[in-house]
């Protein structure tokens, strides 16, 4: 074993688990044997060992219960007794601590005690199964015991400090002596003949204060056992001290320590019931508020992410205004495009006008007018000077050209004719004489 | 609801309070067990009230019937 | 829409904001479903307002049978 | 035009400005495509205010239910 | 002279600016074909002006719609 | 004399100056073509006067639909 | 004498003056001849004087039409 995985106890925590393991396993035991030893302090404790042939044991019966004791304690004597193992720490020692004793030779009571307990447990009467659950919330607690003494008031007491409003029945009994045992069958008998009614009620408490175990051999009876056993409600046995255990305690549905202890078993406490009630209500509010807090957080949340659909709006928007724009300068450019091509051509159009042709037209004609004018005037001259040359010949051919020369022409008048005989004039004859430079009426005087 | 016991009752409350605790249970649920558990909250509230402070003694007269009367403590503390 | 549940129409919102963040969304099918979800959420919104009413009511009823101050246990203890 | 959805008629514009920047387009078919580009960009238009609009009254309808401002260009709130 | 087109006419005009040009043609012919050509320049001239005009008709019936005016930024604030 | 051609006055014209300017043609047929030839050449001249005329009417007619500025943003905005 | 053409008189000229020339003619017949060939003489030139004022007239008329300048044959004889 390593160092690491080896338990190392100290000596308290070692006599620490010893201590559990010895109490729990021997809560109580009945135990017989001889006393030896004794010896009883100042505190009036009493210590001393009990024995048989092979083996001892320390023993204390403390003062409280050593003083109930009705028989002479002294060494030598056999006893049986109840107690509990006690393992005292500073010492190491442990010891059983008594709290019932009897000399052996009065056993008888126990033997009985113990013989019964047999034979019920065998029975099944002690059985779990027919254990019944006590109510959480009793609606009437039925409680069996003496009518007399603090038991009642004390039980009474717890209750009513515990939850103010529970009904409470009592069926008062004799605890202890004769007719006890048939009182606590007969109260039995009556909760049975009650308890299918609605006045029932729901948990019996059957319940003694402390004493000897004389004192409480009614719950050690059989009819007693029996009786609890045949209850149609659920039984808390409450029967003398912590210490005391009976008959009566194994059959009951539970066992309380003490009267006080069973109030306090099956009574809860109201205002705690009542806290819880208001705490719950009080939560159930919160809670349900707080779900619905959560689901509008949610919702908020989500809603919040509903966002509308603007923003793209937006971008649609611009996207629109810039096809629209470039669909109109588009438009603009195409236009602008025709048009200048338009002006190109009407330019071209102009630059190519019919004035080229009328120009060249023009100088065209001019010249044919020229030519035309000019033709005539030269044939008009060819004809005049043709005219002028025939006309000059034909003055040149003149017959008269002669007189120039001083010939002279001389013709009868009127009829012209040229004298060229004197036989052809008569005297006093008027004649024409043609001369170079005109004519002249002569007469004729004579002849020759 | 009549039947159910204050037991009953406070646990189912209980119960339904842890429910909705977690928050996972949808609305219409979450308001169904909140409605129950009002409902159950108040049948515990009256439940508590419900009964009259009573001590009464059960007796068995001559006939052998059974007898309630009221309880009267005895002044006399017995020592046992 | 009055027999949807609230976490369904919840579901159906989210999804729906869902579908909206992706801005896959063509804006008819957008607009649509932005109707829808306006009116879920309004439904939703209702359906928690008229559940808190619901609750109000309930405590007003219950009001009396259960104790006003759920949590005053000074006061009760000058009760007992 | 009414049936045509939003984006359908976007990309119809968009198509038509691609066209007439293009260039080649005779002037009669520019006329006609210019003219059907600016049905197209108005109709666009309106249906953007038009969805708009509808956002507003339906977030007005549920103003309180929904976060009552939940896209706020400047220009919009001079219009409101 | 309706119904050509746009582009038609402005072809026609080209060829006649081209058989002007060759100057081959007689007197008569050339002013026939010339009046033509002026005809022609003035129906594209009134045709591009219609086109104009009309696109100001659209775009001003329109306007609000469409950027108010397209090309010129400078006026455009001025008129603002 | 209407129904003739320039052109075709022209070559008249043309003929009759070589008529005459070969001489050989008696004084009243010379004297005829002359006079011919002057009627010829009034009528060229005036055809083109008229010719010429009509191209100034065509011109001033639709000077300023074409040339002059054919696009003028600037002024169109005046119109306005 | 008025139906004599121009070239018919010229001719019956150039005869007489041929006769003339022969010298054989008796005095009378030759002056008769002579006579007539002033006579013929006379009614060409006068024939060239009037074709010459026809013409001035025609040009007159068409004064601008032709020519600026007058027809004034007068003068270029003289620089011949």
């Amino acid at each position: 074993m390593s160092q690491n995985t080896r338990k190392i106890y100290t000596v308290s925590e070692l006599t620490s688990e010893i201590k559990t393991l010895l109490e729990e396993s021997f809560p109580f035991v009945w135990i017989s044997g001889e006393i030896s030893n004794l010896s009883t302090p100042v505190s009036g404790h009493f210590y001393f060992t009990l024995k048989d042939e092979n083996a001892q044991i320390r023993a204390v019966m403390f003062r409280g219960q050593n003083k109930k004791l009705k028989f002479i304690f002294e060494d030598g004597l056999s006893i049986i007794g109840l107690g509990r193992i006690n393992l005292y720490e500073p010492r190491g020692n442990y010891q059983i601590i008594f709290e019932y004793l009897e000399p052996k030779g009065i056993g008888a009571l126990q033997l009985g005690f113990e013989k019964l307990k047999k034979r019920l447990s065998e029975e099944g009467l002690f059985d779990d199964k027919y254990k019944s659950p006590l109510p959480f919330l009793p609606n009437k607690i039925c409680i069996i015991t003496s009518p007399t003494g603090a038991v009642i008031h004390d039980i009474i007491d717890i209750i009513h400090r515990r939850f103010y409003n529970i009904p409470i029945e009592i069926i008062p009994v004799k605890v202890q002596g004769d007719g006890a045992i048939q009182e606590i069958v007969s109260a039995f008998d009556m909760i049975n003949t009650l308890a299918d009614s609605k006045k029932s009620a729901d948990v019996v408490v059957l319940a003694r204060g402390g004493g000897s175990i004389e004192d409480l051999a009614a719950f050690n009876s059989e009819e007693v056992a029996r009786a609890i056993f045949a209850s149609k409600i659920p039984v808390i046995s409450a029967i003398g001290h912590e210490t005391d255990y009976t008959i009566s305690d194994f059959v009951a549905d539970l066992r309380a320590p003490t009267p006080s202890a069973a109030a306090e078993l099956i009574v809860p406490l109201k205002n705690e019931l009542k806290n819880r009630c208001d705490e719950l209500f009080k939560y159930l509010i919160a809670r349900i508020y707080n779900n619905i807090e959560k689901l509008n957080s949610i919702l908020n949340g989500i809603s919040n992410r509903l966002v509308d659909p603007r923003k793209n709006i937006q971008d649609f928007r611009l996207k629109i205004d810039d096809y629209t724009d470039r669909l109109i300068k588009a438009k603009y450019n195409i236009l602008d495009k025709w048009r200048a091509q338009l002006i190109w051509m009407s330019r071209s159009l102009y630059a190519n006008s019919p004035y080229k042709h009328t120009n060249n037209l023009n100088i065209i004609l001019k010249q044919l007018n020229g030519n035309l004018l000019s033709s005539i005037g030269i044939y008009l001259q060819n004809m005049r000077s043709m005219t002028i040359v025939l006309a000059s010949r034909l003055n040149d051919l003149s017959p008269i050209a002669i007189l120039d020369r001083g010939y002279s022409i001389t013709r009868t008048i009127p009829d012209a004719v040229v004298v060229r005989d004197p036989k052809m004039v008569k005297i006093g004859q008027d004649l024409e004489v043609m001369i170079a430079k005109g004519s002249l009426i002569c007469r004729v005087e004579g002849k020759s | 609801m009549a039947k159910i016991s204050f037991e009953k009752s406070l646990k189912q409350l209980e119960q339904i309070v842890q429910e909705l605790e977690s928050g996972n249970l949808p609305l219409e649920k979450a308001m169904q067990k909140f409605e129950e558990g009002v409902k159950l909250s108040k049948f515990c509230s009256e439940k508590l009230d419900e009964t009259e402070k009573k001590i009464s003694v059960l007796l068995r007269d001559n006939k052998g019937d059974i007898t309630e009367e009221p309880f009267m403590p005895e002044n006399e503390t017995e020592d046992d």
